[in-house]
């Protein structure tokens, strides 16, 4: 299963990263199917960001593999990265262009029409701030804005990292009918969570890291809270 | 068509480095101001002596630009590290050596439009008389300024990226540069005097063919380099 | 030979004696800096791969 | 073509060692070829026994250049295969380069004092050597300055490469820049004489820097070693 269709949309397998001396991941191994959400637990540094980072491309592994939708994240990359969308934890905006020139830049970037740009500053409700520059934003303006660059397209693999932080009620629903829409037409979410609250109803089970690995004594949350109820 | 997609990522990563460039000017005025301060600098080093200033003007116009030069590459990188946008650059779909192809073409017209500057002031601080061979003259800068440009984009992808950014990216480019260096300032001396030996045309030749040698070294090697 | 040649001779040994001191100074030297960075990467593998009993084993 | 990523099992075994007796016997055959040259060598008849110098400088020289092909070599292999140990060639070749680079420049002068009159002349062998050596200490500091090896070796292969490209091209223009505006000065046409004496030296050095490059890979390949257990430790790998 080295290309074309997979039953898996992540698959990574034995993932080993460390930076310097640190080994932040020690084999982790996940997988999430196609029209699943997957939320991923854990403390601060236990590997959820690096976890997305590897499979968006962006990083390396020293060890193990992972693989989109058949596609190796190392030897495919540039394949992988025309199905991942990737939301980080930081904005990645450029604060001295304008909201509007932002997603222009990106729309450019991912080779799409520019008409998606105001169809998708409107749906992040940022149509009327739309000619003033980044820099006077507030933070959850500017979580709105890098969350208006997946709306751009239709990517078949979401990766989320910390998605809820900074974000009210309204951007909280914004993010679901993001997550929503691409399950919808088949495509797969792996979310880095610390709280499942804002996710609830929404993710179909999740996995805990600790100490970079996957705790299998941990219980899926999302069962765990339907027993309950 | 895919062409066609990638000369558009390329078109908006310039466009957007000189639009923040354009709006912040503080970058630009400062490159800018002190190339001229190196040159006012050189000027009272080597002055009073009229004959001696002018036939110094070249090496001082082109050590300065190398020192300011060096300013703007680091910049031009910095702008992504400093909001975290290096990550959503490099997930993008599509070629990699169209990043470095639009740092370029930012960076080209960046380090132009203070070249322009400085051997203006060159001109005017150190008493140079216009040769009527100007417009080859022209092509010289031209040609200099695109080594300067290529090694100074592609090494500081890297030196950006690491400790002691300042310090390694002259080091790193410098040395590099030698030849740039000298067949700029000799062709262009050449030039300016009466070039009785001919010697400006095979220093042209030299200078196009390091700009044509490396840039095709860069695009290769940028890939293997962007990565994290 | 004429005492003129001798005497430029004469002085030039001294520029010859500081040609091969300074080449034996660095090779020396570059071999002593090997020695010690041996010596020290021997310690941390033997330290770290336990079993592996230091020299050659394996 | 980036860098496959490397699996649990590539794990290298310890690496296997030079005998130190290599070293012995060529710094022992460096040593006898040198007495040989300098006791059997004429006295030149413009410089008198200065030309004894050559016999160290010039393979010094040769040798320097020699590494930094080897750099070069191993940078493009690293960048068209990512296997890690070209890295640590390149980059124990670099090292050993440098340094024979610093010895050349400094015998040149030794050299150039009593033959010239002056410690340094813009000469274009000089010149470029000297650049070549900026380029490597470049090189060197980039090695130091970043700390992700996998980055590292990235970088430093590009940089490698890139600054070998360079080094005919600083010859050459450095050469032009000298020729143009004055007469080079005339190198010594060499004597029979001297041309064995300056051969068996070349070789012997040449064998000095063989074993200088392999145990400083060897090291750095011990070094990797050690971490890549320390590695496997930490994932918990079977």
């Amino acid at each position: 299963m080295s290309n074309g269709q997979s039953d898996r949309a992540i698959d990574v397998s034995g993932l080993g990263k460390r930076f310097g001396a640190r080994w932040v991941l020690r084999g982790t191994t996940l997988a999430v199917r196609p029209g699943e959400v997957v939320g991923l637990m854990g403390q601060n540094g236990s590997g959820k960001s690096t976890i997305l980072r590897i499979v968006a491309t962006l990083l390396k592994p020293n060890a193990g593999t992972a693989q989109v939708n058949g596609l190796n994240v190392v030897r495919d990359a540039t394949a992988v990265r025309a199905q991942v969308g990737y939301l980080a934890h930081t904005p990645g905006l450029y604060d001295d262009l304008t909201a509007r020139e932002n997603l222009k830049f990106a729309a450019d970037m991912l080779g799409m029409p520019a008409t998606v740009v105001d169809a998708s500053l409107e749906r992040v409700g940022l149509a009327r701030v739309a000619h003033e520059r980044v820099r006077g934003f507030s933070a959850g303006m500017e979580r709105r804005l890098a969350l208006a660059r997946l709306f751009l397209r239709t990517p078949t693999v979401l990766l989320l990292d910390e998605p809820y932080s900074n974000l009210d009620a309204a951007g909280v629903e914004l993010i679901n009918s993001l997550i929503g829409g691409i399950v919808r037409t088949g495509g797969a979410a792996l979310v880095a969570l610390h709280e499942l609250a804002p996710a609830r109803g929404l993710i179909d089970r999740t996995l805990t890291l600790v100490e970079g690995r996957i705790d299998a004594a941990r219980p899926n949350l999302v069962g765990a809270a339907a027993g309950v109820a | 068509m895919a062409w066609r997609d990638d000369w558009r990522r390329v078109r908006a990563i310039a466009r957007k480095d000189l639009t923040t460039e354009l709006r912040t000017k503080a970058g630009f005025n400062g490159v800018a101001a002190l190339g001229v301060t190196i040159l006012i600098l050189l000027g009272l080093a080597l002055g009073p002596d009229g004959a001696a200033l002018r036939n110094a003007a070249v090496g001082a116009v082109w050590l300065a630009t190398l020192f300011a030069g060096v300013l703007a590459f680091n910049r031009s990188f910095q702008v992504e590290l400093e909001s975290g946008a290096l990550e959503p650059l490099l997930q993008y779909p599509g070629p990699r050596w169209t990043i470095f192809a639009g740092k370029l073409l930012g960076n080209l017209v960046f380090v132009t439009a203070m070249v322009a500057i400085v051997v203006a002031a060159g001109v005017v601080l150190f008493g140079v008389g216009i040769p009527a061979t100007w417009p080859t003259l022209v092509g010289v800068i031209a040609l200099g300024v695109v080594g300067l440009v290529v090694l100074g984009t592609f090494y500081a992808s890297m030196s950006s990226r690491s400790r002691a950014r300042e310090v390694l990216l002259p080091m790193l480019l410098f040395p590099m540069l030698v030849p740039v260096l000298l067949g700029a300032t000799t062709a262009s001396k050449a030039l300016l005097g009466a070039d009785l030996m001919h010697e400006a045309g095979a220093w042209i030749r030299l200078l196009a063919a390091y700009d044509l040698v490396f840039l095709i070294a860069t695009f290769v090697a940028f890939e293997h380099v962007i990565e994290s | 030979m004429t005492g003129i040649v001798d005497d430029i001779v004469a002085s030039n040994w001294s520029f010859i004696y500081a040609a091969y001191g300074v080449t034996w100074v660095v090779i020396l030297g570059y071999l002593v800096r090997l020695v010690r960075a041996g010596a020290r990467a021997n310690a941390d593998y033997a330290r770290l791969v336990p079993g592996a009993g230091g020299e050659g084993a394996r | 073509m980036p860098a496959p990523d490397r699996s649990l099992d590539a794990r290298p075994a310890r690496p296997p060692r030079t005998s130190p007796w290599m070293g012995v016997a060529a710094i022992l055959v460096l040593a006898a070829t040198q007495a040989y040259s300098i006791s059997t060598s004429p006295a030149e008849g413009d410089m008198g026994h200065l030309q004894k110098i050559m016999y160290v400088h010039v393979p010094a020289a040769w040798m320097t250049f020699l590494a930094f092909f080897v750099v070069l070599v191993f940078s493009v292999k690293y960048l068209w295969k990512g296997r890690e140990d070209d890295d640590l060639v390149a980059a124990s070749a670099a090292e050993v380069g440098a340094t024979l680079n610093g010895l050349t420049l400094v015998l040149g002068m030794i050299w150039g004092r009593p033959a010239w009159g002056v410690w340094w002349v813009w000469d274009a062998r000089l010149t470029s050597t000297l650049v070549l050596f900026l380029i490597f200490a470049g090189y060197l500091a980039l090695r130091a300055f970043v700390d992700d090896e996998q980055q590292r070796a990235r970088w430093s292969a590009a940089v490698g490469a890139i600054g070998a490209i360079n080094v005919p091209i600083v010859y050459m223009s450095v050469k032009w820049w000298r020729t143009l505006h004055q007469p080079p000065s005339s190198p010594a046409t060499l004597d029979p004489a001297y041309t064995m004496g300056l051969r068996i030296n070349a070789f012997a050095l040449l064998f000095v820097m063989i074993f200088f490059i392999r145990k400083r890979y060897e090291i750095a390949r011990l070094e990797r070693a050690a971490e890549h257990a320390a590695e496997a430790a930490a994932l918990g790998a079977p």
